[in-house]
């Protein structure tokens, strides 16, 4: 399931949700926050291009359960105004097996980097882009 | 109109271009991504940056390069690299 | 932070202990669970030599923090009798970077599996190694 | 006893030798991991399980090898390969 949401999250409630009972050997869980990232502003300001996001997720959604044997899959990103320390995004995976749950996470979180359209702002300026974000998405991509 | 698109822009892009969105009456039935972003260029020096390789475009929620083609009634999207997550 | 203990833990606890104020910019939790792994059981028992357990966790973390810059870490390891969905590991790991996170995550939930000596029993039988679990582990000593 | 040392046993070793640990008393001052499996293991059959590749051992804490030394007062363990996570 994605969510996109201005409100935080509780990852006690989603760890919970990615349960599944009897069958789920391992759960991993992402979780992304705000860091101090500047002595002059402690907020930035996440755009998205509704709809379009909510298709990119639920394809890498698809495409993770399509590459690995998973049981539940959960991404959650936030937008609008963050603060310091605050979350952003949550990307937890359930699975039988602790090597595809590792895996799926860590591909989904990958992926969203560079493929889901959401924009950071921070403080007045917009956040650029990294190579080395996209050096690790290609890696998945090529494989 | 009939043969009018829907364009959005974001994040630095809808900064430095004034807007986050616009009807575009298209001047044939139809046309590339590639096409689209020429005529605009055409609007002044801050509209080349369309142009630019950095800059992504997405026609109906899909990921668009130069060749994907725009018809009327279609949501055409530009903006820079992406840095969620 | 290692424990070995006999009662349950708690993921939101874990998760809130492993963040640090500002400079926490991801965080990555492994969670193992009990599968149902019999008809004819419902419980395993956990096993362990005292004190060299200790040592060996508190090694494995110390290997993580020499080879990933990391902030927290946390493992946990439950003994004793478990029943199907219980909690049995908690690996936990915070970091600024999330790719150091998932590394030292899945480097110290591989190596426990291998190195830790825990015994689980299932009904009346002693589970026996997966050479699939050496195989990962060797992967993180060789490199 | 002077020389003595301490053995444990865990999970199924202790289960098919019977015992969870025992004080041992060492012949001479000091021996290697090897000397005292093979001495252990002419107790009878069911002890050759020392000698078998798969198990592990410990001194003080620590996993050792055919080489390692064995003195008095150490604590030696013997086990299969471990299970847990």
């Amino acid at each position: 399931m994605i969510t996109i949401q201005e409100h935080d999250f509780d990852v006690a409630h989603e760890y919970q949700n990615l349960l599944q009972k009897n069958v789920t050997g391992g759960v991993v869980i992402f979780s992304g926050l705000v860091r101090d990232f500047s002595e002059h502003h402690d907020h930035l300001t996440i755009q998205h291009y509704p709809n379009m996001t909510e298709k990119v997720l639920e394809k890498i959604e698809a495409e993770a359960h399509q590459r690995w044997p998973l049981l539940e899959t959960r991404i959650i990103h936030r937008v609008g105004k963050l603060s310091v320390n605050d979350q952003i995004v949550f990307v937890g995976v359930s699975s039988a097996h602790r090597k595809a749950a590792f895996l799926a996470c860590e591909y989904m979180i990958d992926i969203l980097k560079t493929q889901a359209p959401f924009w950071k702002k921070e403080g007045g300026e917009w956040v650029e882009a990294k190579d080395s974000d996209n050096d690790v998405a290609d890696a998945w991509l090529t494989k | 109109m009939k043969n009018e698109i829907n364009i959005l822009y974001f994040a630095s892009l809808a900064e430095s271009l004034n807007r986050d969105d616009e009807k575009f009456e298209l001047k044939s039935e139809s046309l590339n991504s590639l096409q689209l972003k020429k005529e605009l260029a055409t609007r002044g020096q801050e509209w080349e940056v369309l142009l630019d390789p950095s800059t992504r475009s997405s026609v109906n929620l899909v990921i668009a390069n130069d060749d994907t083609e725009i018809k009327p009634g279609d949501e055409v999207a530009f903006f820079p690299p992406v840095t969620g997550g």
